[in-house]
């Protein structure tokens, strides 16, 4: 398990690599990256990511590690990007490695709903009108009981 | 003990955290005290729907017990990911 | 849309970086990787593949080309290997780029599904015991029902 | 028109393509023509339920006519991914 909390961007190609490097017994890697989009009209300038340093790796790991008892998964990546974005940027990405592909796929989704909704991250969109925190969805919510 | 503000509840509050001596019994006697406080604690909390409570870094709720807590955090729904 | 189908190897470092570079409006990239697992007894030492020149490049153009329809995808990857394996290396991957999450886990899971199926790649497994081709599951046609 | 085979039907047949001079007009009378040929047509081609067929490069079917089509493939069912 690799859990990354930082304000730096990372190299998706280069954890990719890396994630899919040594297993043993792994038929299959699911990875998905968030990037930052720009709002509708255009004029978003930055997203800034606040988060609450503790809290969030702990929250991370213990996602990872619930991923880790559903599914038969050889190995899971999650990281995270605090700071500072501007819209192309990646924001986070996960992978997971498993034996078979449905394992894989659905890991790697239940991932990203707990992290959406349970790991310590709140996001605010900076535009040329000013700033505004982005509210949580209710169906982010719903989406937890798929699990 | 140690109270953290996040997103717009930091923005409201004014701080990021504070140490708060208290004698409360559960999230929601603190979240009382603090709004007897003043106006932007009271702004803060008006909406406790609208908030989300993590004791000692672990996602809580308002019912829960203080006892043992050192560090309880105030923040609105998480838009990770 | 990028679609290769080749004997050599492929990065998928160096592919997921590319793949993920350069969109407009993409909110959301997801990978899927195979890779070549060995049998439960341990005694593959090769895979090969076979494969149906030209037929296979239009079939996964097709393919493609379907999850573009229905799906709102920005990019669509499809690499597929043919020719001598061993276990631990990466015999295909898909990539799917778009504005949410949900498109682009969906998507890729569709390419998958038509991947196996309709796809003309025949695998056999070569074990110190001799060589034997690989069965078509009937999961594998059932799993086309879902779209 | 050109017959390729792949994956066990080639190696039961023993080539991988092959120029046939026919007058069928569906595929499934080419298959009965191939099947009258040789002991090993005959067993490449028994049971059809385990075999898939493609013309000129389209997955198609056994009850399909070959009219105008100059590439037909026989193989089992595919095992990509």
């Amino acid at each position: 398990m690799r859990i990354l909390v930082q304000s730096e961007p990372f190299d998706v190609g280069a954890e990719t690599a890396r994630f899919g490097k040594g297993h043993q017994n792994v038929g299959a890697l699911v990875t998905f990256t968030g990037i930052v989009r720009n709002n509708d009209a255009g004029t978003m300038t930055a997203m800034q990511i606040e988060h609450y340093p503790g809290m969030t790796e702990k929250a991370l790991t213990a996602i990872a590690t619930e991923a880790q008892t559903r599914w038969e998964l050889q190995d899971v990546l999650v990281i995270h990007r605090h700071g500072d974005l501007v819209p192309g940027e990646m924001i986070m990405m996960v992978a997971t490695a498993a034996r078979h592909r449905k394992a894989a796929f659905e890991a790697a989704d239940f991932l990203m709903d707990y992290l959406k909704s349970r790991a310590p991250f709140w996001k605010r969109e900076i535009t040329s009108e000013g700033a505004e925190w982005v509210a949580a969805k209710d169906d982010d919510e719903e989406a937890l009981k798929r699990w | 003990m140690q109270v953290l503000y996040f997103a717009w509840v930091r923005e409201r509050i004014g701080l990021p955290k504070e140490t708060v001596e208290t004698t409360a019994v559960t999230v929601m006697d603190l979240v009382e005290e603090l709004r007897q406080r003043e106006e932007r604690y009271a702004l803060a909390f008006s909406d406790l729907s609208a908030l989300r409570v993590a004791l000692d870094q672990e996602l809580s709720d308002f019912e829960a017990s203080l006892e043992g807590v050192r560090e309880v955090a105030f923040f609105p729904p998480m838009t990770g990911g």
